[in-house]
């Protein structure tokens, strides 16, 4: 396992994906997923995010959850980069097949075609999914 | 309309709980009558008083215990599913009670319609 | 019968079931993830418009609008409702099929 | 909706259908789902099992659990005819996609197709599925 | 080697948290270390004492304080998880304790595998 | 990097995700409801069958065996271990992938 040590941190940095595949509201994994990132900010590792299949939901525009009195917590995600979480990676397929483009996305990400993010992923120490 | 509601899930992991909600408020507010709500499977975490969610989050516990005060819609949590998953008399909010599953056939039975929300 | 469907169609197969097993002239109700269901324009939609002349489908608006997609459009023939159109649904069709 | 009057029992008889669509052990709905229809038989309705999709899985024969230490519930949907459920209904699709024949099923149930139990299952007063 | 765990679900409607179990069992057999299971989202519902299955089945409460009482195993429960669901200090079986997802992401970095078993 | 994938394959996508996204060369053990993709027969053995070149396959025993299943034939390729064999699995990978 690839193990570097920074100039401020004493202990290793590590590789951290979260992988973000399932739609929010319908469950609650995107959002205790996220309150597990923004934990993970304060830790020092190299974090990256991915979102693909219904994750792709996840960071989509304009949620408005008044109508079922549910928290949006969709404006969270543009503070991640306030926490240094800059790392954001959408799978192309995954926007394609639902009919989606970057411009229906609230955050600055990038996209990967399958190749790409499967070359991503597979470079990671640490793999947190829900 | 009588209805009768089956819950299948928790109150946090899937919209189950949130779905049956509004559907029951909006069937209320139609002049329905609802003449029960059963929660089964993991629903049964529906009625724990002891849930505390954040203050900037709705809380469903409170929500169906709010609905029962007002409306007279009985809550009830399978006994059997209940058991197995820690929820006991000393954990119930207001407006929930134990019971069996012949009150789920029952509310088949006696419903006009019984509506299922789950995962 | 009106049937309901809550499950993303791109991640369970709950929906495809639902419109194999339904029966022609059924109601189908797309409601949480399901909504994607509704759409136009994802690798599904032609599976749900082919059945468009045998089901009358609705969506869940406030599912909808929870995603983002309010101003999406849905596929023809799919009604969104809210939640006061879901009871009256319920009441005309004689029982309801939860597709969990 | 349809309802008929018995001799023996003065309340409505309806047409309870349960829908088992999930496999066993990797999810507790099937062994829950069996609860709840054991129970219903003391309500004298008119109770119809139908397993479809991977509910299938319910009914193949010699399961063995001792290797995961879950409790094997198989044998009790040979009970049900002791309870009166007599009313087993399979899907072929469903069989058909999973390798399975009539022969792997540990109780005696109707195959019928797709068409066959969609007919079925829209004759019901009351559809409880999990 | 060193392993975390992380469970996602609870012990009766998911069979993630058995799967975990079976494969602590067999790691502590091999003789590695777990330094921690962490149990997050519907998972915290492992960690409560009132659960009581029917007794002709497995009672995964008492399985991991077992493991934790005969191994050391720490099993920590999320508290903003817990909370929400309803469950505190006053439910905890034996072995299991209270803490914050730092945890978990300690876990990540001091584990040379971490290991999710959920839906 | 060791992937895990534990639903049917004929109820969800998670099998067909983690066949399009883990990078050759990976091991795949499928457990719980996703053992049902180690077997040979099915609507979904082609999808598998066709990607054995590009992985090692594993299929958890016990989980077959909870489910009737341990007489069935399983793909050519796909090796089937029990807990230990999972354990080894992860300690012979750098990290562990589930798709969940």
């Amino acid at each position: 396992m690839a193990e570097e040590f920074d100039d401020e941190f004493d202990g290793p940095v590590k590789r951290f994906l979260f992988v973000n595949r399932k739609a929010p509201y319908g469950t609650v994994y995107a959002l205790e997923s996220l309150e597990v990132v923004l934990i993970s900010a304060a830790f020092d590792q190299d974090v990256s995010l991915v979102f693909v299949d219904d994750g792709v939901f996840q960071i989509v525009k304009d949620q408005d959850t008044d109508g079922i009195n549910m928290k949006n917590f969709s404006r969270t995600y543009r503070a991640l980069e306030g926490y240094d979480v800059e790392k954001l990676y959408v799978e192309k397929e995954s926007l394609d097949a639902r009919g989606l483009t970057e411009d229906d996305l609230l955050v600055d990400v990038e996209i990967l075609d399958s190749q790409g993010l499967s070359d991503l992923m597979d470079a990671q120490d640490v793999v947190i999914t829900s | 309309m009588k209805l009768g509601i089956l819950i299948n899930e928790g109150p946090f992991t899937h919209q189950a709980s949130d779905s049956a909600y509004q559907f029951a408020t909006a069937a209320l507010k139609k002049g329905h009558e609802i003449i029960r709500v059963f929660f089964y499977h993991d629903g049964v975490y529906n009625s724990t008083k002891f849930a505390d969610p954040p203050s900037d989050d709705r809380n469903l516990v409170q929500q169906w215990s709010k609905m029962a005060e007002e409306h007279g819609v009985e809550l009830i949590v399978c006994v059997a599913a209940a058991m197995r998953r820690g929820i006991n008399d000393d954990a119930l909010a207001p407006g929930f009670q134990i019971s069996g599953l012949g009150q789920l056939i029952e509310a088949g039975i006696e419903a006009d319609r019984l509506v299922t929300f789950g995962d | 019968m009106l049937h309901t469907v809550n499950k993303s169609p791109f991640e369970k197969s709950s929906v495809t079931s639902c419109l194999r097993l339904a029966k022609n002239g059924s109601g189908i109700l797309f409601l949480e993830d399901a909504v994607f269901a509704a759409l136009q324009g994802t690798s599904v939609s032609d599976v749900v418009a082919g059945r468009a002349k045998d089901f009358q489908f609705y969506v869940l608006g406030p599912d909808l609008a929870a995603r983002g997609l309010s101003e999406k459009p849905v596929i023809d023939g799919v009604e969104v409702i809210d939640y006061e159109g879901f009871v009256d649904l319920v009441e005309e069709h004689d029982a309801v099929h939860s597709w969990l």
